[in-house]
């Protein structure tokens, strides 16, 4: 045990953090019964356009007139839609290609790994921004795939790693003498040892998929308006930062609440799966 | 490390502090300034230039800076007309003369040197003439060359140029796209090798600055040639900082980390330069228009009409349908008109008199649309034989502006029953589908010449090279021929306006906005003047009262 | 030796992949930055000039067999040599990853250690909130918030740029450093602090496993003072994952300054990439493409001498 | 007759730090319901060989006939038809039955994997086959590392045998066990040995303690080649 803090404390935070997320995903889902207008409804463009937060509009609105809290409220949905698909599409990329390159190994292997390599070698901002160039704009679909299809290195590396050492555990030979072809194997002696680094690798890699998304709407090429995503509303809250910095502080503590409580839950979940695993 | 030492200290002291001063601050002023003639402004810019060499530059930062660098042989004064050359000052050329209506003979003042020391000749301008006529080069302004036959350098201080034909801005065609270029410097050079020669990253030119450093993506400094023939600079040396973007370039400016910055765009950039106490604001006429064109054509076969945006009352309607004033009240707060045709507030003369904009009038857009068969379906959109009235506002990631106009147009737009969407896209991408008629509506904006010769007929004439919606409209080709051909400013003012007002009639575009640039300086600066066409053209009169030097305009000094 | 043949085929690649995907993208090079249209006479001579129009397998030969010979090509957009361009910029780039570096350690150590001293204290607690939500700040946000503060409200420090464009040649040796630090203060600190929170947990972590190491154990048996135990033996115990942390830190510090670049106008490579694919400078984009994966490939290999140097064992099995 | 199993210059070489280890040109023959006992030093090639034949890696030279087949030459599916035949009891009585798999779940792999039980008479079975190697049936909800060396080894024989195979190559089976264990388990494994006509190949570190089971032994020296036969 290295961890000296007493445990009742660390599950209070996986609690406050458990709880952070719950309300963020029902603000998401409620968003259109929560938000007092519509995200993208321009509320008038000559007197209303960046008030600050009163009692009207609690957290002020933009400069288009555009309510900030309905569009914190349904940025929720975009946001963490990004953030969880774009964390699927890596983490079934990152496990398949791990599986195979960690299973053949040999040249398969090498060539996979250069793959990951080469992705890891470029800066995964300057990847996406190349990616949108070349495609020449994305929809969020897109940009999800995209994000995904940028992130998995990572988790393949990690699969990969674990495959290599099952391969050779006994019990993996085992099946593989009593005659059980790869996908069994993969279903029943893979991937359960694998359940426990992947939620946690894809936890904490929803909170970076959330920042990266952020970044890369900073540059401009991130979720397409008028959709409000909290990325996009610090990007274009950007040119009033100083003059109105309500526009892009209330999605900001967003992304950093729900980044936070991904960061905990991840961490939680580690420490309390581990032992199992080494047991 | 700037900060003067404090006075009455003892002398031997004092005299140790001088020197470690004189050390800190490099070397014993070799130059030194004296009354108004020193100051330092320092220049908050969002990119980088890639040369300082004219012909081949193509961003307006790196025109600013070599702007300074190089004369023309005249200069258009203030506002005044492009046609014939009454509106001209001299500048390189003492003076000059028609010989007859086709013969234009300029002679060179004989002070005007190089900052080599060179003199400026006839031969150096003829020289200038072969590279902004050569295709390789692809200079600005090469089209509007077409009809000078030829330059012939007749002594060392006397050149002439010969037209194909007689025609009113002739003279300013000779005179304003070309900066004239040192032949002893780069007439060795094959032009193919301009573009990239050293000579753009340290050029010698012949105008009130000289070329001192250019450290790449951080900054380039000029200095007052103090032996400048048209008098010597006040300003003893400007320095343009390069920020990564708009927002970064006005921090620097509101941390009085730099002095000056051309245009604040948004009202809350102008409110916070306000704010500050130490920046004056500078509204001066813009050189820029922007407008939402409409593709005529089909984005997928070229040929075909566009089945929503090919009829002239669906345009008609659109234009009625948004409240343009309230969305330059919005943008630019009152810093921008909505201009009745393409022009910019550059073009004063066409403002007076012009016909009036299309009002706000979502009633008769309505009717319009109901009367063309488009009626309200599910959703709110209006359909017509099942076709929805949708389309796609194409808009460069890359400007805050257009892509603001581009979410208010939307809204707008959906209240009438037209479903927009956005593309976002880069530059380049959009510069291409632009080219190649991929689009259906695009925000788009044009920095205009003094005159409309240059620009509008590419843009809106039938087979214009930059006519990307493919418009046609007979009417309006008719008067710009005869706007180009008028030799009285009258005639053609009035055969613009006779122009733009057949672009009314069947918009080829929805013009959004001709905004009043606003510069913020440093209040220091004194005699501050700006120009449409070029904010910085009178820089070299600027000033800062001796009592006002800053540490920083003293440094070095 | 096997490592610099992977080295160099990964290079390769990358360039390989970055030549193919900007020769995909849309959208022509050199188009004016002011909008308009370039002349078309001279877009085909610029075109014929950089070969454009040849089949993408022979300029792709083209630029390889220059490249080979140190020859990267002419960038479009900042028309010189990309050897130029890359040479002005990486100085800058790899003085703030260096500068972000040492503050990621100093204060990522720092805090770490003391909160492995003190754990389960309030203070830790508190810094481990600390930096698990700076961890949670977007790295722009955290810089424009920075500029906003320091540079803007309080005028402490300057809102960007690498040196002051007036005085700086004008100053002596010392007052340019000066000069460079102010500078580099915000934007090393923005890049830094977000890897500072990674490394503070790391440190907490292996220093409490540290502590529990017989060695230790036997040190405090015999009566060796707290703090001497925490620096002779825990703090070196916890150096050699930390070597390797560094290793792995540095494609995070290019990644990262990419956006602090641009946020502080930082004269860096992350910036010249960005302009370069935005304007499509096709030998640009694949030269700042080698340049990071470089980085990348360097910052392994450094990471793996830090830790040959700190532990015996790893240096006599390399 | 021909024999079960017959191996013919079976080589494979494995490189370590401390030089080659592997079996050199191996030849045996194996009939059916015998078992050959092979001993030897470590590095002398006894679970290289037990690899090879069941499969897990390829040798760099040399024949094996298996059932009157080419047993190397078996690829893909009819490979894995062809398994059934040859199982196999591992050494590392933990590491053989995966940690998260229950007792139940381990012994019923074989059959799923081949569909030769339905969900429903699975507990039977799953009773039947602990009974067969003397286990309560009440283990089978525990997880491995609930479970003895002794009782996971017995397990992992049980798990071999469900399959019916005509041999059983026991790597070592015996080694990790404590001395009660391992008496145990021979008992267990002779038992079924004889009572199902077994062939087994009975590797094992130390002869003296496969002895009594082994119809032959093959020693291997440290080299990896056979020494002279001490057959009895």
């Amino acid at each position: 045990m290295s961890a000296a803090a007493p445990a009742p404390r660390v599950r209070h935070a996986d609690r406050a953090a458990l709880g952070v997320l719950a309300g963020l995903v029902l603000a998401a889902l409620l968003a259109p019964w929560l938000a007092p207008h519509g995200p993208t409804d321009q509320l008038d463009i000559v007197g209303l356009a960046s008030q600050p937060p009163s009692a009207r509009f609690w957290l002020g609105t933009d400069a288009v007139s555009r309510d900030v809290l309905s569009r914190v409220l349904h940025g929720a949905r975009v946001s963490l839609a990004v953030g969880a698909f774009g964390t699927l599409v890596a983490l079934v990329l990152g496990a398949g290609i791990g599986l195979v390159a960690g299973w053949s190994g040999g040249r398969t292997d090498a060539l996979l790994m250069g793959l990951v390599d080469t992705g890891l070698a470029v800066p995964r901002v300057l990847l996406v921004l190349a990616v949108v160039a070349v495609t020449g704009g994305l929809g969020t679909g897109g940009l999800v795939l995209l994000l995904g299809a940028t992130g998995w290195f990572g988790i393949a590396r990690l699969v990969r790693g674990q495959v290599r050492s099952l391969r050779t555990r006994a019990f993996v030979e085992a099946a593989r003498t009593m005659g059980a072809p790869v996908p069994w194997i993969v279903r029943h002696h893979l991937l359960p040892h694998l359940a426990t680094p992947l939620l946690v690798a894809a936890t904490l890699g929803m909170g970076q998929m959330m920042l990266l998304e952020a970044g890369v709407s900073f540059l401009g090429v991130g979720v397409r308006p008028p959709a409000a995503s909290w990325g996009n509303m610090i990007a274009d809250g950007r040119a009033t930062l100083a003059t109105a910095p309500w526009v892009s502080l209330f999605p900001g503590l967003a992304i950093v609440g729900s980044v936070l409580a991904l960061t905990v839950i991840s961490e939680g979940m580690r420490r309390r799966l581990d032992p199992r695993e080494t047991a | 490390m700037l900060r003067s030492l404090p006075p009455r200290r003892p002398a031997r002291r004092a005299t140790l502090a001088a020197l470690v001063l004189a050390a800190a601050l490099g070397c014993a002023p070799a130059d030194p300034c004296a009354g108004d003639r020193c100051g330092t402004l320092v220049i908050a810019a969002p990119g980088s230039p890639a040369s300082l060499l004219p012909p081949v530059i193509q961003g307006a930062l790196d025109r600013d800076i070599s702007d300074q660098l190089f004369l023309r042989l005249a200069d258009l004064r203030a506002g005044a007309s492009t046609i014939g050359d009454s509106g001209f000052a001299p500048q390189l050329a003492q003076s000059w003369r028609w010989e007859d209506p086709r013969t234009l003979t300029f002679t060179l003042d004989p002070r005007a040197r190089w900052h080599d020391g060179a003199r400026v000749t006839a031969l150096d301008v003829a020289f200038t003439f072969k590279a902004y006529a050569d295709s390789a080069l692809g200079a600005n302004g090469r089209p509007a060359l077409a009809r000078i036959a030829s330059v012939t350098a007749k002594d060392s201080v006397t050149v002439t140029f010969a037209f194909t034909a007689p025609y009113p801005e002739a003279f300013f065609d000779a005179t304003y796209h070309m900066r004239i270029l040192p032949a002893h410097l780069l007439g060795a050079v094959p032009r193919a090798e301009w573009r990239s020669h050293p000579f753009g990253r340290s050029p010698v030119g012949n105008g009130p600055y000289r070329f001192v450093k250019w450290d790449a993506e951080q900054a380039v400094t000029l200095e007052a040639d103090t032996s400048f023939f048209l008098g010597r600079p006040h300003l003893a040396r400007l320095v343009w900082r390069f920020a990564a973007d708009l927002p970064s370039a006005l921090q620097q400016v509101l941390a009085k980390e730099a002095d000056a910055i051309e245009v604040l765009v948004s009202p809350p950039n102008v409110a916070l330069a306000e704010h500050t106490g130490h920046l004056a604001i500078h509204p001066y006429p813009g050189g820029t228009y922007a407008f939402l064109r409409f593709n005529t054509k089909a984005a997928v076969s070229r040929a075909a009409p566009h089945p929503v945006l090919a009829d002239a009352d669906v345009r008609r309607a659109l234009v009625l349908a948004v409240d343009r004033a309230s969305l330059a009240q919005n943008v630019f707060g009152g810093r921008a008109k909505v201009p009745p045709g393409p022009m910019p507030l550059l073009w004063g003369w066409l403002w007076a008199g012009a016909p009036p904009v299309p009002p706000f009038d979502t009633t008769q857009a309505a009717r319009l649309l109901d009367a063309g068969g488009w009626t309200v379906g599910p959703g709110g959109v209006r359909r017509k034989g099942g076709r929805p009235l949708a389309f796609s506002v194409m808009v460069p990631s890359t400007s805050a502006g257009r892509k603001q106009y581009a979410v208010l147009l939307q809204e707008q737009l959906k209240r009438i029953g037209a479903d927009v969407t956005i593309e976002e896209v880069d530059l380049p991408t959009m510069m291409q589908r632009l080219q190649a008629g991929r689009f259906e509506t695009a925000i788009e904006a044009m920095q205009g010449d003094p005159t409309p010769a240059t620009t509008v007929g590419p843009l809106w004439e039938s087979g214009g090279e930059m006519n990307f919606g493919r418009y046609a409209n007979p009417a309006f080709d008719t008067q710009v021929a005869a706007a180009r051909s008028a030799t009285e400013a009258a005639a053609a003012q009035a055969a613009w306006q006779r122009a733009f007002a057949a672009l009314a009639a069947d918009p080829p575009a929805m013009m959004l906005f001709a905004p009043e640039n606003v510069a913020a300086i440093d209040r220091r600066f004194a005699d501050v003047t700006l120009r449409g066409d070029g904010w910085l053209a009178h820089v070299r009169q600027w000033r800062v009262p001796p009592e006002q030097l800053t540490e920083r305009d003293k440094a070095g000094r | 030796m096997r490592r610099a043949l992977r080295a160099a085929a990964l290079l390769l690649a990358v360039a390989t992949l970055a030549f193919a995907a900007i020769h995909a993208a849309p959208g022509a090079p050199f188009q004016p930055a002011d909008g308009r249209a370039l002349d078309p006479v001279a877009a085909a001579g610029l075109r014929a000039r950089f070969a454009l129009d040849a089949p993408l397998p022979v300029q792709y030969a083209r630029w390889l067999a220059a490249a080979v010979q140190g020859d990267l090509g002419e960038s479009f957009s900042r028309q010189r040599p990309v050897r130029d361009v890359l040479a002005a910029a990486l100085p800058h780039s790899l003085l703030l990853a260096a500068a972000a570096l040492l503050v990621d350690l100093l204060v990522g150590i720092a805090l770490g250690a003391w909160q492995a001293a003190h754990a389960g204290s309030r203070g830790d607690r508190v810094l481990s909130a600390f930096t698990m939500s700076v961890q949670a700040v977007p790295v722009f946000w955290l810089g424009l918030v920075l500029v906003l503060v320091f540079a803007q409200w309080w005028h402490w420090l300057p809102v960007g740029g690498a040196t002051d464009p007036v005085t700086h040649d004008l100053l002596t040796a010392a007052g340019r450093w000066l000069d460079r630090l102010r500078h580099l203060a915000l934007p090393a600190l923005t890049l830094g602090l977000a890897g500072a929170a990674g490394t503070a947990r790391f440190v907490r972590g292996a220093m409490r496993d540290a502590w529990h190491e017989d060695h230790v154990r036997t040190a405090r048996a015999m009566g060796v003072p707290e703090r001497t135990i925490l620096l002779r033996h825990v703090l070196r115990d916890a150096w050699l994952p930390l070597a390797t942390l560094v290793g792995l830190a540095i494609p995070g510090l290019i990644g990262g300054a990419v956006l602090v670049e641009t946020v502080f106008s930082w004269p860096g490579i992350g910036r010249v990439a960005t302009d370069a694919i935005l304007a499509r400078d096709h030998p640009l984009v694949v030269g700042t493409a080698l340049v990071s994966a470089a980085a990348v490939v360097l910052g392994g290999l450094v990471g793996d001498l830090l830790a040959a140097w700190a532990d015996p064992r790893v240096r006599r099995s390399a | 007759m021909t024999p079960l199993l017959a191996v013919e210059g079976l080589t494979k070489r494995h490189r370590t730090p401390r030089g080659p280890v592997g079996c050199v040109d191996l030849s045996f023959t194996l009939d059916a319901g015998r078992t050959l006992a092979v001993v030897g030093p470590s590095g002398a090639g006894k679970t290289t060989l037990a690899r090879v034949l069941l499969r897990l890696e390829r040798p760099d030279a040399g024949r094996v006939m298996f059932d009157g087949r080419d047993w190397l030459a078996l690829e893909g599916a009819a490979l894995r038809a062809a398994r059934p035949a040859m199982q196999a009891v591992f050494q590392d009585t933990s590491g053989a039955l995966d940690p998260r798999t229950r007792v139940a779940d381990a012994l019923l792999e074989p059959l799923r994997i081949h569909g030769r039980v339905t969900e429903g008479e699975a507990p039977a079975r799953v009773a039947a086959m602990l009974a067969e190697v003397g286990l309560d049936a009440a283990l089978a909800a525990r997880h491995p590392h609930e479970l003895s060396g002794g009782q996971r080894q017995r397990v992992g024989i049980a798990r071999a045998l469900a399959l019916g195979p005509r041999l059983l190559i026991c790597d070592e089976p015996v080694s990790a066990l404590d001395a009660v264990a391992r008496d145990q388990v021979l008992a267990v494994l002779g038992a079924l040995r004889r009572a199902r006509g077994l062939a087994v190949l009975l590797i094992a570190h130390d002869a003296a303690l496969v002895a009594r089971e082994a119809d032959a032994i093959l020693a291997l020296g440290p080299d990896g080649r056979v020494r002279p036969p001490a057959s009895r």
